[in-house]
C-alpha cells in the first residue's frame, strides 16, 4: 500500500479514467477504439488501484466470483447479439434502419452520427465489459500470485 | 509525412522480426523470451499498418475528414485483431512462467528442461 | 462385395479375414477340448517352477521396461548417440529449428522457381 | 430440419462458444448441470455434423455468409464490398468436422472422471469447449485471416489445458513451449496473410486462389504458411515441442490435441492444394512433404521405442503416424500436374493418407486415454513403476490391445485398410516408400508390444494391490473410440466411397472451391 497522498490521488483519476474508458466503448464505431480498447483503458485504471493500494485491498472490492459473472455475461450477450440476426444470417445486423443506433449515414466525409451501426455499439458495450472483467481478474491473479498468496479456485 | 519512403516501414518490420529472432533464439531468460515474442508480434502488426498505408491517405474515420484518399481500415483492423490475441497470448505465457519459476526457482530456460529426450 | 479397397494391384476385404479368424478359433476351440481334463486351479499344478529353486516376489520377477530389447540399443548405439543431440529439450533450439527449416525451404521454393 | 442445415456451419462453430460462456454460470450453481451442458452441448454438436457432411456430400460445397444472404451483399445497398466474411465446407472440411466432433465428444465423457480431483474444473470445461470451437472454425472458415484467429483460439485454450494441473512442474514447462511455439507459427500465419493481402487485395481463400501469380512473395508466402502449420502438425525435424506438450496434458487433453495437429495439417493441404493449386510447383513441393513425411516416420518410431515415460511414448508415435499422411499426400502432389499418375495411383495415395488421418483420429486418441488411465491408477507415467495390471484394468487393456493391433496396422483392423492403401499406390512410385513404411510399422508393433509387457503384463505388483478400478465415464469415453475402430474395420470401402474419395477429389479440385464463391458474387 503506497502514501496516503497516492491513494487519494488515485480514488480521484479513477473516475477520469472510467469516464474516458466508456467514451472510448461507446464511440468505437465512430472514432478509433472500440469494446477492447476503452477496456484496456479502464483495466489500466485498475492496475493503478491496484498499484496505489495493495491487491489484497483490492481482492475484498473485485471478487472474483463477480468478475467470472460479468465476464461470462459479458460473452453471452455479443453472443445473443449475434444470434439475434440468425433468421436472415449469424451476425446479420437486425437494427438497420431502427430508431436504435439505426441511422443510415451519407457517404463521405462529414461528422459522425452517433445513431448508426445497428448492433455494433452495443456488441463494443458487451465486448467492453468482457475485456474489463476478464483483464482485470488476470491483472488481479497475476498480482496476488506473485505476493505470494495463492489464487482461489 | 508524404514524403516518407514508403519502404521504411517494412525495412523496420523486418529488422524488429530479425532481433525478435535473434531474441528468441539466444537469450536464455524465458522472461526475454516472452519479449521477443512481443517484438515479433510488434513488427508483424507493423508490417500489417505499413501495408495499408496509402501516401498522403487520412485516417479511414467519417468523423471531420478532409477531402483524398483514405488509409486501408482492414489491415488495422486485422492489426487490431492480431493485437487482442497477442495480449491473451501474452498474458498466458507469463502466467506460466511465474508458475515455472515457482516450482523450479530459475528463470533459465535450460534449467527448465525436465521434458526432453 | 469381393473387390472393395482397390488399389490397382491389391484389394483389401476384411470380411474375409473375419471368416479366416473364426474358422481359426474354431480349431483352436477343437484342439482345446481335447486336451487334459484333470487340470485344476489354485493347486501345485499352476505354481511357477523355476528350476525347482525360490519364486522371486511379483515386483521383482516382472521385467521392467529398461531390460526390453536391450539388444537393439546396444547395436543402434551410434544412432541414438546422435538422434538424441538435438533433442536438447531448451525451447531456443525449438526456435532456431523453425527458422531454419523456414529458411532452407524458402530458398528451394525460391531457387526452383527461378529454375522454372 | 433445411434451415437447421442452411445454418448448421455457425451453429457448429456458436454452440460450443456460448456453451463455453455458460459453464461458468452454471458451474456456479450445480456441478452436475454443468456437466450436462457440456456433454449435451457436444451431442448436438456432433449430429449438426454429420447432417452438414451427408449434406455436403451429397449437395456439393456450402458457404455461408455471416451477416448477409450472400457473400457480395452490402447493407444498405449499392456500397462496394469486395467479399464477406464467409465459412465454406466442402467435403475435406466436412471429413475433418466429423473427427473432431466424435473426439472431442469421448474427450468430454472421458474428462468428466478424469479430471474429477482436479481444482478448477469449470474453467477447464470452458477452454475444453473454447478449443472445440477454435478447431471447428479452422475446417470451415473461408478466408487467411479468420484461419489465423481460429489457430490461436485453438492453441491458446490448448495451451492453458496443457498446463492445467498446475501442481506438477512440468506441465508448466510442457504447456510454455506449446504456447511459444504457437504464437511463432501463428505469427508466420499471420505475415505470410499480410503478404498475399498486400498483393491481391483479399483475405479470402477462394478469391485469392483466383488471383494468385506465384511470384517470389508468394514463394516466401507457401514456405511460411507451410512450415508454420507443419510445425503445429509436429513434423520432423520440427516436433521437439510436440512429446514435451502432449506427455504433460490430461489425457483427454492430449487425444484432442491430436485432432487440433490433423486440423493444422487440413490447413497445409487447403494452402498447398487450394490456395496455391493452379501455380504450385506441385513436384518440388510434393517432393518436400515426401521427404519430412519419411523422416518424421522413421524418427519417431526410432524415437519411440526408446521411450520410458508412456504418455512419451504415445507421442512419439503419433508423429510417426503423421509422416504416413505426409507421404501419401505428397506423392498425391507430387503428381499433381499428370492426370494420368494421377488417376493410376495418386488419388489413391491421397486416400490413402486421409484415410489414415480418420484412422489415427480413432485409435490414437484411444491410446491416450489408455496412458491416461495408467496415470490415473498409478499415479505415474513412468513405465518401469509399473506391471501386472491387467488384473486392475480389463477394459482397458482389452481396449488397448485393440488400439495397439489397430496402430501397427495388423489385418483385419483399420489401420491395416489405411496402410495397405498407402503401401499398394507408394509402391508404384517408389517402392523404397514402401519398404520403409513397413519397418516403421514393424518397430511400432515391436515398440507397442514392450509398453504392453511392462504395464499390463505379470503378477499384480504389490504397490498396486490397493487401488481402484478405471471410472465408468473413462470407459464409455474409450469404448466411443473402440467402437469407430470397430466400424471403420468393418466398413473401410464404404467409408472410401462415402467420404474420402470425395475429401480427395474436394482436394484435387480446386475450381469447385473456388466457384462456389465467385459464381454468387456480382
Amino acid at each position: 500500500m503506497l502514501s496516503k497522498i497516492v491513494r487519494t490521488v488515485a480514488n480521484q483519476l479513477i473516475v477520469f479514467i472510467l469516464i474516458f474508458g466508456l467514451y472510448v466503448i461507446a464511440h468505437g464505431h465512430l472514432t478509433p477504439g472500440g469494446g477492447f480498447q476503452g477496456g484496456a483503458v479502464i483495466v489500466s485504471g485498475v492496475v493503478m488501484l491496484l498499484v496505489a493500494f495493495s491487491s489484497k485491498e483490492l481482492k475484498k472490492s473485485l471478487r472474483e466470483r463477480v468478475l467470472t459473472i460479468l465476464e461470462s455475461t459479458g460473452a453471452l450477450i455479443f453472443a445473443a447479439l449475434a444470434f439475434a440476426g440468425i433468421g436472415t444470417a449469424f451476425f446479420y445486423n437486425l437494427l438497420v434502419d431502427t430508431p436504435i443506433f439505426g441511422r443510415i449515414p451519407p457517404t463521405g466525409p462529414g461528422p459522425g452520427d452517433f445513431w448508426t451501426g445497428g448492433v455494433v455499439p452495443l456488441m463494443n458495450f458487451a465486448v467492453g465489459l468482457k475485456v474489463v472483467a476478464g483483464l482485470s481478474a488476470v491483472v488481479l491473479a497475476m498480482a496476488l500470485f506473485s505476493s505470494g498468496e495463492e489464487v482461489e479456485e | 509525412m508524404e514524403h516518407m519512403p514508403l519502404n521504411f516501414p517494412f525495412l523496420a518490420a523486418a529488422l524488429l522480426a530479425a532481433v525478435s529472432f535473434y531474441i528468441m533464439i539466444f537469450k536464455k531468460n524465458l522472461i526475454k523470451l516472452i519479449m521477443g515474442i512481443a517484438m515479433m508480434s510488434s513488427a508483424v502488426n507493423l508490417f500489417l499498418v505499413a501495408l495499408g498505408y496509402r501516401a498522403g491517405g487520412n485516417a479511414p474515420i467519417y468523423t471531420d475528414v478532409p477531402e483524398g484518399p483514405m488509409v486501408l481500415p482492414v489491415p488495422q483492423a486485422l492489426t487490431l485483431t492480431s493485437i487482442v490475441i497477442n495480449v491473451a497470448v501474452l498474458a498466458l505465457m507469463l502466467t506460466m512462467v511465474m508458475q515455472i519459476y515457482r516450482h523450479t526457482g530459475s528463470l533459465d530456460s535450460e534449467k527448465s528442461r525436465k521434458l526432453k529426450g | 462385395m469381393t473387390h472393395i479397397l482397390e488399389s490397382g494391384y491389391a484389394f483389401w476385404n476384411p470380411i474375409v479375414w473375419i471368416i479366416v479368424f473364426i474358422v481359426v478359433l474354431i480349431v483352436v476351440y477343437f484342439f482345446r477340448r481335447r486336451g487334459q481334463k484333470e487340470y485344476k486351479k489354485d493347486t501345485d499344478q499352476t505354481r511357477i517352477f523355476l528350476c525347482g529353486g525360490e519364486v522371486p516376489e511379483a515386483g521383482e520377477r516382472h521385467i521392467r521396461v529398461g531390460n526390453i530389447y536391450w539388444g537393439f540399443f546396444e547395436t543402434l548405439k551410434e544412432y541414438y548417440k546422435q538422434i538424441l543431440r538435438p533433442h536438447t529439450g531448451i525451447i531456443n533450439d525449438y526456435v532456431l529449428w523453425f527458422v531454419a527449416i523456414t529458411a532452407v525451404s524458402a530458398l528451394v521454393l525460391l531457387i526452383a522457381g527461378l529454375a522454372k | 430440419m433445411a434451415a437447421l442445415i442452411t445454418q448448421a456451419p455457425i451453429l457448429i462453430i456458436a454452440i460450443p462458444l456460448v456453451a463455453a460462456f455458460l459453464t461458468p454460470l452454471i458451474g456456479m450453481a450445480s456441478k452436475k448441470a454443468r456437466n450436462a451442458l457440456v456433454i449435451v452441448s457436444l451431442v448436438f454438436v456432433a449430429f449438426l455434423v454429420f447432417a452438414l457432411a451427408r449434406d455436403v456430400v451429397i449437395n456439393g460445397i456450402h458457404v455461408y455468409t455471416l451477416g448477409a444472404t450472400s457473400p457480395g451483399q452490402t447493407i444498405p445497398t449499392g456500397f462496394m464490398v469486395p467479399v464477406r466474411i464467409i465459412l465454406e465446407i466442402d467435403a475435406m472440411s466436412a471429413f475433418f468436422s466429423i473427427i473432431w466432433s466424435i473426439v472431442s465428444l469421448a474427450a468430454a465423457i472421458y474428462s468428466l472422471s478424469h479430471i474429477a480431483n482436479e481444482t478448477g474444473q469449470t474453467r477447464f470445461y470452458t477452454l475444453l469447449l473454447l478449443m472445440v470451437t477454435g478447431g471447428f472454425g479452422m475446417m470451415f472458415t473461408g478466408d487467411l485471416f479468420n484461419l489465423f484467429v481460429f489457430l490461436e483460439i485453438a492453441s491458446i485454450s490448448g495451451g492453458a489445458l496443457i498446463a492445467f494441473r498446475t501442481r506438477f512442474g512440468d506441465t508448466q514447462e510442457g504447456g510454455f513451449k506449446y504456447i511459444v511455439v504457437s504464437a511463432i507459427a501463428g505469427l508466420m500465419v499471420l505475415f505470410a496473410t499480410g503478404i498475399l493481402y498486400g498483393q491481391y487485395n483479399s483475405l479470402n481463400i477462394a478469391i485469392l486462389a483466383q488471383a494468385i501469380q506465384y511470384t517470389t512473395l508468394d514463394q516466401i508466402a507457401l514456405a511460411l504458411l507451410l512450415i508454420a502449420f507443419a510445425m503445429k502438425t509436429g513434423m520432423v525435424p520440427l516436433h521437439l515441442w510436440f512429446p514435451d506438450a502432449y506427455s504433460v496434458a490430461p489425457a483427454s487433453i492430449t487425444g484432442m490435441l491430436v485432432i487440433t495437429s490433423h486440423a493444422c495439417m487440413y490447413a497445409a493441404f487447403r494452402v498447398c492444394f487450394t490456395l496455391y493449386g493452379a501455380v504450385i510447383d506441385a513436384p518440388v513441393v510434393g517432393w518436400i512433404l515426401i521427404a519430412f513425411g519419411l523422416l518424421t516416420m522413421f524418427i519417431g518410431v526410432t524415437m519411440a521405442v526408446f521411450q520410458k515415460d508412456v504418455m512419451r511414448f504415445m507421442s512419439y508415435h503419433a508423429i510417426s503416424q503423421l509422416g504416413y499422411m505426409w507421404l501419401g499426400v505428397g506423392v498425391g502432389l507430387a503428381v499433381l500436374g499428370n492426370p494420368g499418375l494421377l488417376a493410376t495411383y495418386g488419388r489413391d495415395a491421397m486416400s490413402g493418407g486421409i484415410f489414415h488421418i480418420l484412422n489415427h483420429a480413432m485409435y490414437k486418441p484411444l491410446l491416450f486415454f489408455t496412458g491416461g488411465a495408467l496415470f490415473h491408477l498409478t499415479g505415474t507415467r513412468d513405465l518401469a513403476k509399473m506391471g501386472g495390471l491387467a488384473h486392475k484394468m480389463k477394459w482397458t487393456t482389452i481396449l488397448y490391445i485393440i488400439g495397439t493391433l489397430s496402430i501397427s496396422g495388423i489385418p483385419p483392423l483399420n489401420g491395416f485398410s489405411s496402410k495397405i492403401l498407402i503401401y499398394e499406390s507408394v509402391y508404384q512410385f517408389n517402392p523404397i516408400f514402401t519398404v520403409i513404411g513397413i519397418i516403421v510399422s514393424i518397430l511400432t508393433l515391436a515398440s507397442f508390444t514392450k509398453a504392453f509387457h511392462s504395464a499390463f503384463m505379470g503378477a499384480e505388483l504389490p504397490e498396486y494391490k490397493g487401488v481402484k478400478g478405471v471410472p465408468r465415464s473413462m470407459i464409455v469415453g474409450m469404448v466411443i473410440l473402440a467402437a469407430g475402430i470397430i466400424f471403420i474395420t468393418l466398413f473401410p470401402a464404404q467409408i472410401v466411397n462415402w467420404i474420402l474419395h470425395p475429401a480427395a477429389d474436394a482436394l484435387i479440385d480446386r475450381g469447385a472451391y473456388i466457384n462456389a464463391v465467385t459464381g454468387v458474387i456480382p
